[in-house]
Protein backbone atom coordinates (compact mmCIF):
# COMPACT_ATOMS: atom_id res chain seq x y z
CA UNK A 1 0.00 0.00 0.00
CA UNK A 2 2.85 2.10 0.47
CA UNK A 3 4.95 3.73 -2.09
CA UNK A 4 8.91 4.64 -0.85
CA UNK A 5 11.36 5.82 -2.82
CA UNK A 6 14.96 7.65 -2.91
CA UNK A 7 16.08 8.84 -5.95
CA UNK A 8 17.97 11.29 -7.64
CA UNK A 9 15.23 12.73 -10.28
CA UNK A 10 12.71 15.02 -10.26
CA UNK A 11 8.98 13.95 -9.15
CA UNK A 12 5.79 14.62 -10.62
CA UNK A 13 3.63 15.12 -7.10
CA UNK A 14 0.36 15.06 -9.93
CA UNK A 15 1.10 11.93 -11.33
CA UNK A 16 2.13 9.98 -7.91
CA UNK A 17 -1.69 11.61 -6.20
CA UNK A 18 -2.99 10.26 -9.71
CA UNK A 19 -1.51 7.19 -8.99
CA UNK A 20 -2.40 6.67 -5.45
CA UNK A 21 -6.16 8.11 -5.86
CA UNK A 22 -7.50 6.91 -9.44
CA UNK A 23 -10.33 4.45 -9.60
CA UNK A 24 -11.30 4.41 -6.41
CA UNK A 25 -14.43 5.63 -4.20
CA UNK A 26 -12.76 5.13 -1.15
CA UNK A 27 -10.51 8.06 -0.66
CA UNK A 28 -11.90 11.44 0.56
CA UNK A 29 -9.00 12.93 1.52
CA UNK A 30 -5.73 13.82 0.40
CA UNK A 31 -2.33 15.72 1.41
CA UNK A 32 0.62 16.50 0.11
CA UNK A 33 3.75 18.14 1.31
CA UNK A 34 6.03 19.21 -0.69
CA UNK A 35 9.65 20.26 0.29
CA UNK A 36 11.22 22.53 -1.88
CA UNK A 37 15.06 23.99 -2.12
CA UNK A 38 14.88 27.71 -1.06
CA UNK A 39 16.53 30.30 -2.16
CA UNK A 40 17.59 32.23 1.23
CA UNK A 41 17.35 36.07 1.88
CA UNK A 42 19.86 38.44 1.59
CA UNK A 43 23.34 38.93 0.47
CA UNK A 44 24.80 35.60 0.77
CA UNK A 45 22.22 32.96 -1.15
CA UNK A 46 21.78 29.70 -1.66
CA UNK A 47 23.26 29.02 -5.00
CA UNK A 48 22.74 25.46 -4.73
CA UNK A 49 22.19 22.10 -2.58
CA UNK A 50 23.40 19.10 -2.30
CA UNK A 51 21.76 16.19 0.22
CA UNK A 52 23.71 13.07 1.12
CA UNK A 53 22.24 9.74 2.24
CA UNK A 54 22.58 6.94 3.59
CA UNK A 55 21.36 3.87 1.51
CA UNK A 56 19.18 1.17 2.60
CA UNK A 57 19.01 3.10 5.89
CA UNK A 58 17.14 6.04 4.94
CA UNK A 59 14.88 3.72 3.39
CA UNK A 60 13.97 1.46 6.43
CA UNK A 61 13.86 4.55 8.80
CA UNK A 62 10.99 5.63 6.53
CA UNK A 63 9.26 2.44 5.44
CA UNK A 64 9.25 2.26 10.22
CA UNK A 65 7.70 5.78 10.61
CA UNK A 66 4.80 5.24 7.47
CA UNK A 67 4.08 1.40 8.91
CA UNK A 68 3.79 3.77 12.67
CA UNK A 69 1.44 6.60 10.90
CA UNK A 70 -0.66 3.24 9.37
CA UNK A 71 -1.41 2.07 12.61
CA UNK A 72 -1.77 5.18 14.53
CA UNK A 73 -4.48 6.98 11.59
CA UNK A 74 -7.04 5.40 9.27
CA UNK A 75 -4.32 5.48 6.09
CA UNK A 76 -5.46 4.07 2.27
CA UNK A 77 -2.28 5.16 0.98
CA UNK A 78 0.81 6.90 1.90
CA UNK A 79 3.59 8.02 -0.71
CA UNK A 80 7.14 9.50 0.28
CA UNK A 81 9.77 10.46 -2.32
CA UNK A 82 12.72 11.78 -1.05
CA UNK A 83 15.43 13.11 -3.50
CA UNK A 84 19.36 13.02 -2.85
CA UNK A 85 22.24 15.18 -4.89
CA UNK A 86 22.39 18.48 -6.01
CA UNK A 87 19.28 20.57 -6.30
CA UNK A 88 18.87 24.28 -7.14
CA UNK A 89 16.11 26.90 -5.86
CA UNK A 90 12.96 26.38 -6.88
CA UNK A 91 13.93 22.55 -6.90
CA UNK A 92 11.68 19.51 -5.45
CA UNK A 93 13.56 18.09 -2.47
CA UNK A 94 10.65 16.06 -1.01
CA UNK A 95 7.11 14.59 -0.94
CA UNK A 96 5.15 13.18 1.36
CA UNK A 97 1.43 12.13 0.05
CA UNK A 98 -1.38 10.70 2.73
CA UNK A 99 -4.50 9.44 1.32
CA UNK A 100 -7.88 8.67 3.75
CA UNK A 101 -11.58 8.58 4.05
CA UNK A 102 -11.59 11.80 6.12
CA UNK A 103 -9.21 14.39 6.39
CA UNK A 104 -8.02 14.66 10.15
CA UNK A 105 -6.18 11.37 9.72
CA UNK A 106 -4.54 12.38 6.31
CA UNK A 107 -3.30 15.60 7.85
CA UNK A 108 -1.92 14.50 11.31
CA UNK A 109 -0.14 11.54 8.88
CA UNK A 110 1.33 13.77 6.48
CA UNK A 111 2.53 15.99 9.52
CA UNK A 112 3.96 13.60 11.58
CA UNK A 113 5.96 12.09 8.50
CA UNK A 114 7.73 15.29 7.58
CA UNK A 115 8.68 16.08 11.51
CA UNK A 116 10.24 12.61 11.57
CA UNK A 117 11.71 12.56 7.91
CA UNK A 118 12.96 15.60 9.10
CA UNK A 119 14.95 14.83 12.80
CA UNK A 120 15.18 10.87 11.78
CA UNK A 121 15.91 9.83 8.43
CA UNK A 122 19.94 9.62 7.29
CA UNK A 123 19.53 12.90 5.12
CA UNK A 124 22.14 15.52 5.49
CA UNK A 125 21.98 19.19 3.29
CA UNK A 126 25.00 21.16 2.71
CA UNK A 127 24.55 24.46 0.98
CA UNK A 128 26.68 26.50 -1.57
CA UNK A 129 26.36 30.05 -1.30
CA UNK A 130 26.45 32.92 -3.92
CA UNK A 131 28.40 36.50 -3.31
CA UNK A 132 31.30 36.33 -1.07
CA UNK A 133 31.27 33.35 -0.01
CA UNK A 134 30.65 31.08 -3.21
CA UNK A 135 33.54 29.17 -2.55
CA UNK A 136 32.89 27.88 0.80
CA UNK A 137 30.13 24.86 1.21
CA UNK A 138 28.55 24.03 4.73
CA UNK A 139 26.72 21.60 6.38
CA UNK A 140 23.16 22.36 7.49
CA UNK A 141 22.72 22.56 10.99
CA UNK A 142 19.78 20.50 13.21
CA UNK A 143 17.33 22.78 14.16
CA UNK A 144 15.84 22.07 17.80
CA UNK A 145 12.14 23.11 16.65
CA UNK A 146 12.57 20.05 14.09
CA UNK A 147 13.45 18.23 17.43
CA UNK A 148 10.24 19.94 19.10
CA UNK A 149 7.63 19.20 16.13
CA UNK A 150 8.92 15.78 16.55
CA UNK A 151 8.38 15.24 19.83
CA UNK A 152 5.11 16.61 19.69
CA UNK A 153 3.80 13.37 18.15
CA UNK A 154 4.97 11.37 21.64
CA UNK A 155 1.91 12.93 23.81
CA UNK A 156 -0.91 11.24 24.74
CA UNK A 157 -3.75 11.97 22.56
CA UNK A 158 -1.80 12.53 19.46
CA UNK A 159 -3.72 9.45 17.48
CA UNK A 160 -6.80 9.77 15.74
CA UNK A 161 -7.77 13.25 15.61
CA UNK A 162 -10.93 15.07 16.22
CA UNK A 163 -11.44 15.99 13.11
CA UNK A 164 -12.67 12.80 12.18
CA UNK B 1 33.14 -7.17 20.58
CA UNK B 2 35.35 -9.68 18.72
CA UNK B 3 36.64 -9.61 15.32
CA UNK B 4 35.87 -7.15 12.54
CA UNK B 5 33.10 -4.76 11.63
CA UNK B 6 32.27 -2.09 9.06
CA UNK B 7 32.37 1.57 9.97
CA UNK B 8 30.69 4.00 7.71
CA UNK B 9 30.45 7.75 8.03
CA UNK B 10 28.35 10.43 6.93
CA UNK B 11 28.31 14.40 6.05
CA UNK B 12 31.15 16.26 8.10
CA UNK B 13 31.99 13.24 10.21
CA UNK B 14 32.85 11.59 6.49
CA UNK B 15 34.74 14.95 5.75
CA UNK B 16 36.87 15.06 8.56
CA UNK B 17 37.79 11.26 8.95
CA UNK B 18 38.54 11.87 4.70
CA UNK B 19 36.84 8.40 4.63
CA UNK B 20 33.39 6.53 3.45
CA UNK B 21 33.60 3.49 5.40
CA UNK B 22 36.06 0.84 6.68
CA UNK B 23 36.97 -2.32 8.44
CA UNK B 24 38.12 -2.17 11.77
CA UNK B 25 38.96 -4.92 14.40
CA UNK B 26 38.51 -2.93 17.77
CA UNK B 27 39.37 -4.98 21.05
CA UNK B 28 37.13 -6.45 23.24
CA UNK B 29 36.75 -4.15 25.58
CA UNK B 30 34.75 -1.79 23.14
CA UNK B 31 31.61 -3.11 24.38
CA UNK B 32 29.52 0.31 23.80
CA UNK B 33 28.97 2.68 20.74
CA UNK B 34 30.39 5.25 22.90
CA UNK B 35 33.38 2.69 23.57
CA UNK B 36 34.23 2.97 20.22
CA UNK B 37 34.22 6.57 19.68
CA UNK B 38 36.62 6.60 22.35
CA UNK B 39 38.62 4.08 20.40
CA UNK B 40 38.58 5.45 16.98
CA UNK B 41 39.14 9.02 18.37
CA UNK B 42 42.48 7.84 19.48
CA UNK B 43 43.05 6.44 16.12
CA UNK B 44 44.69 9.90 15.04
CA UNK B 45 44.28 13.59 14.37
CA UNK B 46 41.19 13.32 11.37
CA UNK B 47 39.06 11.23 13.89
CA UNK B 48 39.72 13.42 16.96
CA UNK B 49 38.36 16.29 15.45
CA UNK B 50 35.05 14.05 14.13
CA UNK B 51 34.26 12.94 17.38
CA UNK B 52 35.45 15.66 19.22
CA UNK B 53 32.06 16.79 20.25
CA UNK B 54 30.74 13.41 21.36
CA UNK B 55 27.06 15.21 22.21
CA UNK B 56 26.42 15.78 18.46
CA UNK B 57 27.13 12.48 16.88
CA UNK B 58 24.84 10.02 16.03
CA UNK B 59 25.32 6.28 15.38
CA UNK B 60 23.40 3.71 13.81
CA UNK B 61 24.14 -0.12 14.33
CA UNK B 62 22.53 -2.39 11.24
CA UNK B 63 20.78 0.97 9.83
CA UNK B 64 18.90 1.17 13.15
CA UNK B 65 19.42 4.60 14.97
CA UNK B 66 21.13 3.48 18.47
CA UNK B 67 22.36 5.08 21.78
CA UNK B 68 25.80 5.96 22.79
CA UNK B 69 25.19 3.24 25.68
CA UNK B 70 24.14 0.29 23.22
CA UNK B 71 26.25 -2.45 23.56
CA UNK B 72 28.04 -3.47 20.08
CA UNK B 73 27.72 -7.30 20.28
CA UNK B 74 26.50 -8.46 17.15
CA UNK B 75 26.31 -5.69 14.89
CA UNK B 76 27.70 -6.12 11.37
CA UNK B 77 27.59 -2.21 10.31
CA UNK B 78 27.84 0.89 12.25
CA UNK B 79 27.59 4.05 11.18
CA UNK B 80 28.49 7.68 12.40
CA UNK B 81 26.97 10.66 11.22
CA UNK B 82 25.68 14.23 12.58
CA UNK B 83 22.41 15.14 13.34
CA UNK B 84 20.08 14.73 10.49
CA UNK B 85 18.62 17.82 8.40
CA UNK B 86 16.71 15.69 5.94
CA UNK B 87 13.05 16.18 4.89
CA UNK C 1 -1.22 37.19 -3.76
CA UNK C 2 -4.75 34.27 -2.61
CA UNK C 3 -6.56 32.70 -5.35
CA UNK C 4 -10.06 31.84 -4.79
CA UNK C 5 -12.39 30.32 -7.29
CA UNK C 6 -15.74 28.63 -7.20
CA UNK C 7 -16.25 26.53 -10.80
CA UNK C 8 -18.46 23.71 -12.06
CA UNK C 9 -15.21 22.03 -13.96
CA UNK C 10 -12.45 20.24 -12.62
CA UNK C 11 -9.61 21.91 -11.28
CA UNK C 12 -5.44 20.35 -11.66
CA UNK C 13 -3.85 20.61 -8.56
CA UNK C 14 -0.65 20.23 -10.22
CA UNK C 15 -1.17 23.29 -12.51
CA UNK C 16 -2.32 25.64 -9.50
CA UNK C 17 1.42 24.17 -7.08
CA UNK C 18 2.65 25.13 -10.41
CA UNK C 19 1.34 28.87 -10.95
CA UNK C 20 1.79 29.23 -7.42
CA UNK C 21 5.75 28.18 -6.52
CA UNK C 22 7.05 28.49 -10.08
CA UNK C 23 10.64 31.22 -10.33
CA UNK C 24 10.34 31.41 -6.41
CA UNK C 25 13.37 30.80 -4.29
CA UNK C 26 11.52 32.22 -1.05
CA UNK C 27 8.96 28.65 -1.18
CA UNK C 28 10.36 25.75 0.64
CA UNK C 29 7.04 24.08 1.48
CA UNK C 30 3.73 23.70 -0.24
CA UNK C 31 0.60 21.54 1.31
CA UNK C 32 -2.44 20.78 -1.05
CA UNK C 33 -5.79 19.41 0.52
CA UNK C 34 -7.48 17.68 -2.32
CA UNK C 35 -11.14 16.79 -1.08
CA UNK C 36 -12.55 13.84 -3.36
CA UNK C 37 -16.56 12.23 -3.67
CA UNK C 38 -16.22 9.38 -1.49
CA UNK C 39 -18.65 6.09 -3.14
CA UNK C 40 -19.64 5.33 0.82
CA UNK C 41 -19.54 1.76 1.76
CA UNK C 42 -22.01 -0.80 1.52
CA UNK C 43 -25.37 -1.89 -0.41
CA UNK C 44 -26.64 1.97 -0.85
CA UNK C 45 -23.38 3.79 -2.17
CA UNK C 46 -23.06 7.07 -3.29
CA UNK C 47 -24.17 6.99 -6.76
CA UNK C 48 -23.42 10.54 -7.12
CA UNK C 49 -23.77 14.24 -5.26
CA UNK C 50 -24.78 17.69 -6.00
CA UNK C 51 -23.30 21.08 -4.29
CA UNK C 52 -25.51 24.08 -3.58
CA UNK C 53 -23.70 26.97 -2.86
CA UNK C 54 -24.44 30.65 -2.00
CA UNK C 55 -23.32 32.55 -4.68
CA UNK C 56 -21.33 36.01 -3.40
CA UNK C 57 -20.90 35.09 -0.15
CA UNK C 58 -19.38 31.71 -0.75
CA UNK C 59 -16.21 33.67 -2.00
CA UNK C 60 -16.81 36.49 0.44
CA UNK C 61 -16.48 33.92 3.34
CA UNK C 62 -13.52 31.98 1.84
CA UNK C 63 -11.73 34.92 1.27
CA UNK C 64 -12.26 36.50 5.00
CA UNK C 65 -10.65 33.21 6.41
CA UNK C 66 -7.61 33.25 3.64
CA UNK C 67 -7.23 36.99 5.27
CA UNK C 68 -7.12 35.32 8.71
CA UNK C 69 -4.55 32.55 7.51
CA UNK C 70 -2.82 35.05 5.99
CA UNK C 71 -2.91 36.94 9.35
CA UNK C 72 -1.90 34.27 11.73
CA UNK C 73 0.90 32.29 9.56
CA UNK C 74 3.70 33.66 7.56
CA UNK C 75 2.31 32.54 4.06
CA UNK C 76 3.67 32.91 0.93
CA UNK C 77 0.59 32.07 -1.39
CA UNK C 78 -3.39 30.63 -1.01
CA UNK C 79 -5.19 28.77 -3.09
CA UNK C 80 -9.01 28.08 -2.82
CA UNK C 81 -10.65 25.97 -5.54
CA UNK C 82 -14.56 24.46 -4.53
CA UNK C 83 -16.64 23.09 -7.27
CA UNK C 84 -20.34 22.86 -7.33
CA UNK C 85 -22.54 21.02 -9.12
CA UNK C 86 -22.52 16.79 -10.07
CA UNK C 87 -20.31 14.89 -8.87
CA UNK C 88 -19.84 10.81 -9.06
CA UNK C 89 -17.22 9.35 -6.88
CA UNK C 90 -13.68 9.72 -7.26
CA UNK C 91 -14.23 13.58 -8.80
CA UNK C 92 -12.29 16.17 -6.95
CA UNK C 93 -14.57 18.85 -4.72
CA UNK C 94 -11.81 20.96 -3.05
CA UNK C 95 -8.74 22.38 -3.03
CA UNK C 96 -6.39 24.02 -0.02
CA UNK C 97 -3.12 24.57 -1.33
CA UNK C 98 -0.64 26.80 1.15
CA UNK C 99 3.03 28.03 0.45
CA UNK C 100 5.28 29.03 3.04
CA UNK C 101 9.28 29.04 4.11
CA UNK C 102 8.44 26.48 6.40
CA UNK C 103 6.35 23.39 6.89
CA UNK C 104 4.32 24.23 10.20
CA UNK C 105 2.58 26.84 8.63
CA UNK C 106 1.82 25.90 5.62
CA UNK C 107 0.49 22.54 7.15
CA UNK C 108 -1.38 24.66 9.87
CA UNK C 109 -2.87 27.44 7.35
CA UNK C 110 -4.24 24.60 4.97
CA UNK C 111 -5.69 22.65 8.22
CA UNK C 112 -7.31 25.61 9.20
CA UNK C 113 -9.33 26.80 5.87
CA UNK C 114 -10.25 23.48 5.45
CA UNK C 115 -11.73 22.94 9.01
CA UNK C 116 -13.42 26.35 8.12
CA UNK C 117 -14.66 25.53 4.77
CA UNK C 118 -16.70 22.69 6.42
CA UNK C 119 -18.32 24.85 8.72
CA UNK C 120 -18.71 28.19 7.54
CA UNK C 121 -18.52 28.60 4.13
CA UNK C 122 -21.97 28.60 2.41
CA UNK C 123 -22.19 24.99 0.40
CA UNK C 124 -24.91 21.94 0.89
CA UNK C 125 -24.30 18.41 -0.45
CA UNK C 126 -26.94 16.19 -1.73
CA UNK C 127 -26.42 13.09 -2.12
CA UNK C 128 -27.89 10.21 -4.47
CA UNK C 129 -27.81 6.45 -3.80
CA UNK C 130 -27.33 3.08 -5.43
CA UNK C 131 -29.54 0.11 -5.03
CA UNK C 132 -32.97 0.40 -3.01
CA UNK C 133 -32.54 4.41 -1.92
CA UNK C 134 -31.72 4.89 -5.87
CA UNK C 135 -34.72 7.16 -6.34
CA UNK C 136 -34.32 9.23 -3.24
CA UNK C 137 -31.80 11.90 -2.55
CA UNK C 138 -30.71 13.46 0.84
CA UNK C 139 -29.38 15.90 2.21
CA UNK C 140 -25.99 15.22 4.29
CA UNK C 141 -25.98 16.44 8.01
CA UNK C 142 -24.05 18.65 9.31
CA UNK C 143 -21.65 17.05 11.62
CA UNK C 144 -20.30 17.64 15.01
CA UNK C 145 -17.01 16.87 14.41
CA UNK C 146 -16.34 19.08 12.01
CA UNK C 147 -17.44 21.97 14.55
CA UNK C 148 -15.31 20.76 17.16
CA UNK C 149 -12.25 20.67 14.41
CA UNK C 150 -13.26 24.56 13.79
CA UNK C 151 -13.83 25.36 17.03
CA UNK C 152 -9.70 24.04 18.15
CA UNK C 153 -8.76 27.09 16.38
CA UNK C 154 -10.35 29.59 18.88
CA UNK C 155 -8.01 28.41 21.49
CA UNK C 156 -4.85 30.38 22.62
CA UNK C 157 -1.54 29.40 21.08
CA UNK C 158 -3.36 28.14 17.48
CA UNK C 159 -1.10 30.40 15.58
CA UNK C 160 2.43 30.01 14.53
CA UNK C 161 3.60 26.57 15.29
CA UNK C 162 6.57 25.24 16.60
CA UNK C 163 7.87 23.61 13.54
CA UNK C 164 9.20 26.63 11.92
CA UNK D 1 -37.45 46.71 9.91
CA UNK D 2 -39.22 49.41 7.48
CA UNK D 3 -39.55 48.54 3.60
CA UNK D 4 -38.95 45.46 1.12
CA UNK D 5 -35.97 42.88 1.56
CA UNK D 6 -34.53 40.31 -0.28
CA UNK D 7 -34.61 36.79 1.60
CA UNK D 8 -32.95 34.22 -0.11
CA UNK D 9 -33.73 30.46 0.74
CA UNK D 10 -30.88 27.50 0.07
CA UNK D 11 -30.54 23.24 0.82
CA UNK D 12 -33.27 21.96 2.22
CA UNK D 13 -35.14 25.55 3.23
CA UNK D 14 -35.61 26.23 0.03
CA UNK D 15 -36.87 23.45 -1.33
CA UNK D 16 -39.69 22.97 1.78
CA UNK D 17 -40.63 26.84 0.93
CA UNK D 18 -40.59 26.14 -2.65
CA UNK D 19 -38.67 29.50 -3.64
CA UNK D 20 -35.01 30.22 -4.24
CA UNK D 21 -35.34 33.81 -3.39
CA UNK D 22 -38.35 36.19 -3.05
CA UNK D 23 -39.07 39.75 -1.72
CA UNK D 24 -41.05 40.65 1.57
CA UNK D 25 -41.86 43.60 3.67
CA UNK D 26 -42.14 42.63 6.79
CA UNK D 27 -44.19 45.15 9.66
CA UNK D 28 -41.96 47.68 11.66
CA UNK D 29 -42.17 44.99 14.74
CA UNK D 30 -40.50 42.52 13.01
CA UNK D 31 -36.81 43.72 14.43
CA UNK D 32 -34.54 40.68 14.15
CA UNK D 33 -33.73 37.29 12.32
CA UNK D 34 -35.43 35.61 14.67
CA UNK D 35 -38.21 38.11 14.68
CA UNK D 36 -38.39 37.52 10.50
CA UNK D 37 -38.72 33.56 10.79
CA UNK D 38 -41.24 33.77 13.15
CA UNK D 39 -42.96 36.02 10.73
CA UNK D 40 -42.28 34.08 7.81
CA UNK D 41 -43.42 31.10 8.99
CA UNK D 42 -46.96 32.10 9.83
CA UNK D 43 -47.20 32.73 6.15
CA UNK D 44 -48.31 29.06 5.17
CA UNK D 45 -47.84 25.28 5.88
CA UNK D 46 -44.43 25.25 3.52
CA UNK D 47 -42.29 28.04 5.91
CA UNK D 48 -43.64 26.40 8.97
CA UNK D 49 -41.93 23.15 7.79
CA UNK D 50 -39.09 25.02 6.88
CA UNK D 51 -38.39 26.79 10.27
CA UNK D 52 -40.37 23.58 12.05
CA UNK D 53 -36.99 23.37 13.88
CA UNK D 54 -35.50 27.11 14.45
CA UNK D 55 -32.37 25.44 16.38
CA UNK D 56 -31.07 24.68 13.20
CA UNK D 57 -31.68 27.49 10.81
CA UNK D 58 -28.71 29.54 10.08
CA UNK D 59 -28.86 33.16 8.58
CA UNK D 60 -26.90 35.71 6.70
CA UNK D 61 -27.49 39.20 6.48
CA UNK D 62 -25.76 41.08 3.40
CA UNK D 63 -23.52 37.83 3.14
CA UNK D 64 -22.70 37.37 6.70
CA UNK D 65 -23.68 35.30 8.80
CA UNK D 66 -25.45 36.53 12.19
CA UNK D 67 -27.29 35.30 14.95
CA UNK D 68 -30.88 34.76 15.69
CA UNK D 69 -30.93 38.12 17.54
CA UNK D 70 -28.72 40.40 15.10
CA UNK D 71 -31.08 43.49 14.13
CA UNK D 72 -32.08 43.19 10.71
CA UNK D 73 -31.98 46.99 10.32
CA UNK D 74 -30.42 48.28 7.47
CA UNK D 75 -30.23 44.99 5.81
CA UNK D 76 -30.27 44.46 2.13
CA UNK D 77 -30.25 40.50 1.52
CA UNK D 78 -30.99 38.15 4.48
CA UNK D 79 -30.13 34.11 3.73
CA UNK D 80 -32.04 31.57 5.34
CA UNK D 81 -29.93 27.76 5.38
CA UNK D 82 -29.46 24.76 6.86
CA UNK D 83 -25.92 23.86 8.80
CA UNK D 84 -23.34 23.80 6.17
CA UNK D 85 -21.73 20.85 4.81
CA UNK D 86 -19.45 21.89 2.07
CA UNK D 87 -15.57 21.33 1.86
Amino acid sequence: MATIRLQREDFDVAAEQRKLSEGRGDIGAVVTFTGICRGGEGAEDIAAMTLEHYPGMAEEEIARHVTEAEQRWALKGVTVIHRYGRMVPGDNIVLVLTASSHRGDAFAAAEFLMDYLKTSAPFWKQEERTGAAAEKTSWVEARDTDQAATDRWNKPNRGRTAAE
Amino acid sequence: MRGKVKVLYFAWVRERIGKTEEIVEPPAAVRTVGDLVTWLSARGEEYAHAFENPKVIRAAIDRTHVKQDTALAGAREIAFFPPMTGG
